[in-house]
């Protein structure tokens, strides 16, 4: 922190304690608390998918018990989804990049914002202490009767768990939401907004609307088993389907929740590398909402096999492939926005890049699986696996790299190294289809998930994947090092080291405790990249001129 | 003086922005809380209309003057909660103080009688844990007194939560900390009363009256 | 703090008169549920009930004369609420069409 | 073989080569897409690299008409893809009339499967070639889900409920079973084969004299026969006798017709309401009865429920007590065969 140029006070040399952390309500500080909290869940989310993959190196089930197998994948699936993925941009790069994006001082309740790192915090270690004291095997989508009468583990506490955590997130959603409506810098209208504020605007609707209901459906689960409600239980005279409605109406609006940020960074990254205006900035906006709300009405294609009516299939279908069309808009936008271009290939990007190239194949897989069917036959094989992965794994968290690097010299004041940077972000490209690809070949010939053991001619891709999943371990170990030693060691960044547009790279990095030293009023529109630059090349000429 | 100033956060560019905020806050919770009751909400409908007659039976079992008082004493407590919180804004701290007494008194008259309810229905043999009834279709008589359970159990929470919010509020009431330019503490507490006052404005029907001739 | 101009007298009257509503309302639903209307007894209850709740929202709640954007909102979450239950009834009332269980 | 493998598993249904028909168009339509999109971003990449010479971007906002394009032109196509999943998917809910009917129950972690003719096997499912057959299901405890990747179906396996599933076999030879659905420890182990058979061999397998793969002996009785042991044992018999007059309103004939209930509803006689008249009967009361039948929840397994659901369907086949016909495919079975609609 002491460079020559930093003297002036930023929100991290602001104060040293541990309790100026502990009871910060600065967003950027919050951010700062989320970041290191999802990273340790990332990892123990890692280590279980290290374990997974090991496991199916080989047929027989011989690294593990079933039952240990089974938790393995349960703990894997909660704590990416739940606590890593779900809180991931938005709550560190969303916090972080919020209030800076409309020119605000705060988010609109600090103290709400803490508040939800604490139930977040609670609710996770909840979560983690339950999983690794008694474990708990229902997979991560709990479905009934199972979790509710026959699972022999502890589905209490982990419930319990999910639906504290399920409030950190409401509670997110809620301040971005009024924070986006009532604190815009004057100026700042609806349509000069960065990009990346659409996405978490439309992502915080989801929040919203979806949230409550998984947080009301795994306490039913729980009060089941407690005292026996049997409000899903067939033996009880409910209805284990409903459950599935339940589940999945809240469970597929997430996936929402996981990747609209996403799209929101990739919509900062591309016009940024490529010094261009984003092109069909209305559409790229429009299309996030329309994803929020269309995706309400799509959750029942992950009941394709159940006995749900067949008629609300193909309702569910149709809108399935509806769903899509906003994807597409935006993933052309983006090739479009590099046409005539100045594209540079700094790591941002090349995350980007690789975000575009896995988004699409994940996405371009769920049109398998919409297609009743088709999905009749790879539904609960490693086909969905591969598709899941491919948009959660290759899409958002290739573009949560992207973001990372790209605002890590905003958030931390210092350059990382760009060499490791760019070998990192290949690294995982490369480990990554190796480990994923394979699972839709896996899935299609027949292999179904959640498999312990399976028969031998499936071999040959598990081995290729657990092959893969090392070289990605090695890829997402890489970036761990090599930002941790920035920090010390990386050249200072200066305000705005991409040249981008926007109002949080006009203060300094990182940034003063109260981002804004004057409220700052907006003239312009958003990436207006072309105008930049003419206005610093004019800048500079003028200077020259005087000079 | 300064404590006006105090009471503007410094994030806010000014009291109306930060009065905006904290109401539409509230109301963006309410929306959550929709959804929360909704899930709840939604089995019921569904399993309504899949045991049309055996939830009618059931619903038989509930005690429709005691759902009549506990509606009239709630909405009661609406009233009294729009009144402290008119109270507020005028800046009269006096019956401020009696209305939200006077409004946690009828809530926790409402409580009573729920409470009461409930014991009965344990006695009857009714509790999902303690299910012994042994009419026709017992199966799906007991899923629609879990479904009562939940929902007024939820219901009964939230009202629970309440009274402690507005004890919180009453004590900041006494300390002085509202006048005329800054009670949205109160305002917001009231948003929530009035919605617990809702959800059961629908509950009562569809629980207690649906179907309930013949 | 609100624009509006604020007349305490017509504040209460408000008030009295949003509660006379209701409790002639409740009387009105439980009266309704003990006479047999056949299918139009749910319509009916329903219908009272939602008026209620339009008369707390509107006057208790400050809904009317506050931001369109609290009504956006509050009906975006009776929006989702609908589409919650909606599917499911879709679901559950499409189910023995074909006479094929499990279709 | 790998190599087929690393396409397809076996194709051994009339559905396999539809499914992978669509399976293989979307794998062009979305390769080609992919290529494209791919195609555009590398040469953009490229050509519009930076430069001295090009250090920032054209002034381009957008174009409205490109829009619409990219926005119809998908929507047009996925919709072709939406039609042509559901046409398969529709297919598949439909077992042709004919099928040949087996009842399936799963369990934690076996499936228990039980032949028409009074063969039964543990984690095997022999079938003939080239007949449809379709499966009743249902579960004792879990979901779990009846799953043959050779035939490209699946259905999960519900409690409480019957799901039904049906495929026709096109080449003999053995095929995995899985049970697709997590329902516990050993659920990667709920699985066996399916046998396809020359219908001769079948045959004989059906009668004992095993040829090929295991399965348990038969126990001698057919569903239909233990159904109505049952429906003596269980005391049914006492109120529903034959003729009209008992407690109970007599049971010939009433399958595939609709009844009339209590509430002035009607319903149709199919599985799930025999069932449920069974296990719950209070739950759909028939008009000009009292509400006097007890519950047998509880006291019959998912196997026995199966077959008194066989007795009763099997008294309105023709082939019970209704007309003494030896042989039900011997008598013009149109009015009452089974499974058909009777208006
Ligand atoms: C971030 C997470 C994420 C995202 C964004 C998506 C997006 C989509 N998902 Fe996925 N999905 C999951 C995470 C996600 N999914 C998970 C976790 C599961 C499994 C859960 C479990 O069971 O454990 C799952 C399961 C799942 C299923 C159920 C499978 C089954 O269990 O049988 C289905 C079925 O329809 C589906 C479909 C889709 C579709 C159509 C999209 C679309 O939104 C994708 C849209 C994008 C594109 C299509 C790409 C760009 C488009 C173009 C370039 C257009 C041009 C194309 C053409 C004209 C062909 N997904
Ligand atoms: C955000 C969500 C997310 C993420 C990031 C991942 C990441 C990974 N997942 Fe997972 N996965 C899910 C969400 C996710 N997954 C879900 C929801 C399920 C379904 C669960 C269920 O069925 O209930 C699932 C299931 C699932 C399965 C199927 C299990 C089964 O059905 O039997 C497999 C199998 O290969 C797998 C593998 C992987 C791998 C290799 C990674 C890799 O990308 C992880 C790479 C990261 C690291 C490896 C961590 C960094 C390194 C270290 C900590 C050092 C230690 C590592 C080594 C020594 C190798 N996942
Ligand atoms: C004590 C008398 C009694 C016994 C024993 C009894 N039933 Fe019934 N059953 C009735 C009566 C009465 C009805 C009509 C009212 C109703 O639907 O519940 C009925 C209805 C039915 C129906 C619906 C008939 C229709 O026309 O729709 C079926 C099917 C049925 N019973 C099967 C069985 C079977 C199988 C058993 C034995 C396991 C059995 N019953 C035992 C009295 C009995
Ligand atoms: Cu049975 Cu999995
Ligand atoms: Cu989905």
């Amino acid at each position: 922190m002491q460079t020559s140029e930093a003297k002036k006070v930023n929100y991290l040399s602001a104060q040293h304690t541990v309790a100026s952390w502990l009871l910060t309500i600065d967003h950027k500080r919050i951010a700062i608390l989320y970041l290191v909290s999802i990273t340790v869940m990332f990892l123990i989310g890692g280590l279980m998918a290290a374990a997974i993959r090991a496991e199916l190196l080989t047929p027989a089930g011989d690294l593990m018990g079933s039952d240990t197998y089974n938790k393995a994948f349960t703990l894997h699936g909660i704590v990416m989804v739940f606590f890593f993925l779900i809180p991931s941009i938005p709550a560190t790069l969303g916090n972080f990049l919020v209030p800076l994006m409309i020119g605000a001082k705060d988010l609109a309740f600090p103290r709400i914002n803490l508040l939800s790192w604490y139930i977040y915090m609670v609710g996770a270690t909840i979560g983690i202490v339950a999983t690794v004291t008694g474990g708990l095997d229902t997979g991560w989508t709990l479905y009934t009767p199972y979790s509710t009468a026959y699972a022999t583990t502890n589905v209490v506490m982990p419930a319990i768990g999910l639906f504290i955590t399920g409030f950190s997130s409401i509670l997110t959603g809620l301040n971005f939401i009024v924070t986006i409506h009532k604190m815009r810098a004057p100026g700042m209208t609806w349509f000069r907004l960065p990009l990346f504020i659409w996405a978490q605007y439309a992502t915080s609707i989801v929040m919203i609307l979806a949230t409550p209901v998984i947080a009301i459906t795994v306490l039913m689960v729980a009060i089941d088993r407690g005292l026996g409600l049997g409000i899903f239980d067939p033996k009880a005279g409910g209805d284990p389907v409903l459950f599935q409605h339940l589940f999945w109406f809240y469970s597929h609006p997430a996936v929402y929740i996981m990747i609209l940020p996403a799209m929101g960074v990739i919509s900062e990254v591309i016009p940024c590398f490529s010094k261009k205006r984003i092109f069909g900035y209305n559409f790229i906006a429009a299309s996030s909402l329309s994803i929020a709300i269309i995706g309400f009405f799509v959750w029942g294609h992950h009941l394709f096999t159940t006995p749900q009516s067949m008629y609300a299939a193909m309702a569910f279908s149709i809108i399935t492939f509806a769903v899509a069309v906003p994807s597409a808009v935006k993933t052309f936008n983006w090739t479009a926005t590099m046409y005539r271009g100045s594209v540079s290939f700094e790591a941002p990007m090349i995350y980007a890049f690789g975000f575009m190239g896995l988004f699409l194949v994940g996405g371009l897989t769920g049109l398998f699986l919409g297609a009743l069917g088709l999905d009749l036959h790879v539904h609960d094989t490693y086909f969905v696996v591969a598709h899941f992965h491919y948009i959660m794994v290759g899409g958002a968290i290739m573009a949560y790299m992207a973001g990372l690097h790209f605002w890590w010299p905003k958030m931390t004041g210092r350059m990382y190294p760009e060499g490791p940077a760019k070998a990192a972000a290949l690294l995982i490209f490369v480990g990554f289809n190796l480990t994923f690809f394979p699972q839709f070949l896996a899935g299609y010939a027949g292999m179904p998930r959640r498999y312990h053991y399976y028969p031998p001619e499936f071999q040959i891709f598990n081995v290729l994947s657990t092959a893969g999943s090392s070289i990605l371990a090695l890829g997402y170990l890489l970036p761990l090092g090599y930002l941790l030693w920035s920090l010390r060691y990386g050249r200072a960044a200066g305000r705005n080291p991409w040249g981008a547009t926007g109002l949080e790279w006009m203060i300094d990095s990182p940034p003063s405790p109260h981002n804004f030293d004057e409220t700052p009023v907006v003239t312009w529109e958003p990436y207006d990249y072309p105008d930049a630059h003419r206005r610093t090349a004019e800048h500079a000429a003028s200077e020259a001129a005087r000079v | 003086m300064s404590e006006i100033a105090s009471r503007l956060q410094h994030h806010f560019a000014n009291e109306e922005q930060q009065y905006d905020a904290a109401t539409f806050g509230m109301w963006v919770f309410l929306v959550t809380e929709i959804m929360f009751f909704g899930g709840l909400l939604t089995a019921y409908v569904v399993y309504r209309t899949a045991y049309p007659e055996v939830f009618a039976t059931a619903s038989h079992h509930l005690n429709v003057y005691l759902g009549t008082f506990n509606t009239i004493v709630l909405i009661g407590s609406s009233l009294t909660m729009a009144m402290a919180v008119h109270s507020a804004r005028l800046n009269q701290r006096q019956k401020l103080a009696v209305y939200l007494i006077l409004t946690m008194i009828l809530g926790s008259v409402f409580l009573g009688v729920k409470a009461y309810e409930y014991t009965h229905k344990w006695h009857e043999g009714l509790f999902p844990g303690n299910f012994f009834y042994a009419g026709p279709d017992a199966v799906h008589q007991r899923l629609f007194f879990s479904v009562y359970f939940a929902l007024t159990g939820l219901h009964a929470t939230h009202m629970i939560i309440g009274i402690g919010i507005m004890l919180v509020i009453l004590r900041m009431s006494m300390k002085g900390r509202f006048d005329e330019t800054w009670y949205t503490p109160v305002e917001i507490t009231g948003l929530y009363w009035h919605f617990v006052d809702l959800v059961w404005i629908f509950l009562f029907p569809l629980l207690y009256l649906i179907q309930r001739h013949g | 703090m609100s624009k509006h101009r604020y007349d305490p007298q017509a504040t209460v009257r408000a008030y009295i008169m949003v509660f006379a509503c209701l409790m002639i309302f409740t009387a009105l639903t439980v009266a309704a549920a003990f006479v047999d209307l056949g299918a139009m007894n749910n319509a009916v209850a329903m219908a009272i009930a939602a008026t209620k709740a339009v008369l707390v929202a509107m006057i208790f709640m400050h809904l009317r004369g506050g931001s369109p954007l609290n009504v956006l909102w509050i009906s975006s979450g009776i929006f989702g609420f609908v589409i919650m239950i909606a599917f499911p009834l879709l679901d559950l009332l499409s189910r023995n069409i074909l006479g094929i269980p499990g279709k | 073989m790998l190599l087929s493998l690393f396409l397809f598993p076996p194709q051994a249904s009339t559905n396999a080569p539809e499914v992978d028909a669509l399976y293989l168009f979307l794998v062009a339509l979305c390769g080609l897409t992919a290529l494209g999109v791919i195609t555009a971003m590398t040469f953009f990449a490229i050509r519009y690299r930076r430069t001295p010479e090009n250090v920032v971007g054209h002034d381009i906002h957008g174009s409205t008409a490109l829009e619409i394009f990219w926005t119809a032109i998908p929507f047009l196509i996925l919709m072709f893809v939406f039609a042509w999943g559901a046409s398969l998917y529709f297919k598949l809910s439909r077992p042709p009339e004919d099928a040949m009917e087996v009842f399936v129950v799963g369990r934690q972690w076996m499936w228990k499967i039980q032949h028409m003719e009074g063969r039964r096997e543990i984690n095997a499912l022999h079938v003939p070639v080239g007949r449809p057959i379709k499966l009743t299901m249902t579960s004792e405890d879990v979901i779990h889900s009846f799953y043959i990747p050779a035939f490209r179906v699946k259905a999960d396996v519900v409690p409480g409920r019957y799901t039904t599933l049906w495929f026709q076999p096109t080449k003999p030879g053995e095929y995995h079973l899985f049970c697709a659905e997590y329902c516990g420890t050993e659920h990667s182990r709920m699985g066996g084969s399916v046998i396809v058979m020359q219908p001769a061999e079948y045959e004989a397998w059906l009668a004992g004299t095993q040829t090929a793969g295991g399965g348990t002996p038969s126990s001698g009785l057919t569903p239909v026969q233990l159904g109505r042991k049952l429906f003596v044992e269980k005391a049914c018999a006492t109120c529903h006798l034959n003729t009209p007059g008992g407690v109970g309103p007599v049971l010939v004939g009433i399958y595939g017709r609709q009844v009339e209930l209590a509430t002035g509803a009607t319903v149709k006689v199919d599985e799930a309401y025999v069932r449920e008249s069974i296990l719950t009967p209070m739950a759909k009361v028939v008009k000009g009865f009292p509400p006097a039948m007890p519950t047998f929840g509880g006291q019959l397994t998912e196997e026995q429920v199966m077959s008194l659901i066989a007795y009763v369907k099997s008294l309105s086949d023709g082939g019970d007590a209704a007309a003494p016909a030896p042989h039900s495919g011997a008598a013009p079975a149109a009015p009452t065969a089974p499974g058909a609609p009777a208006n």
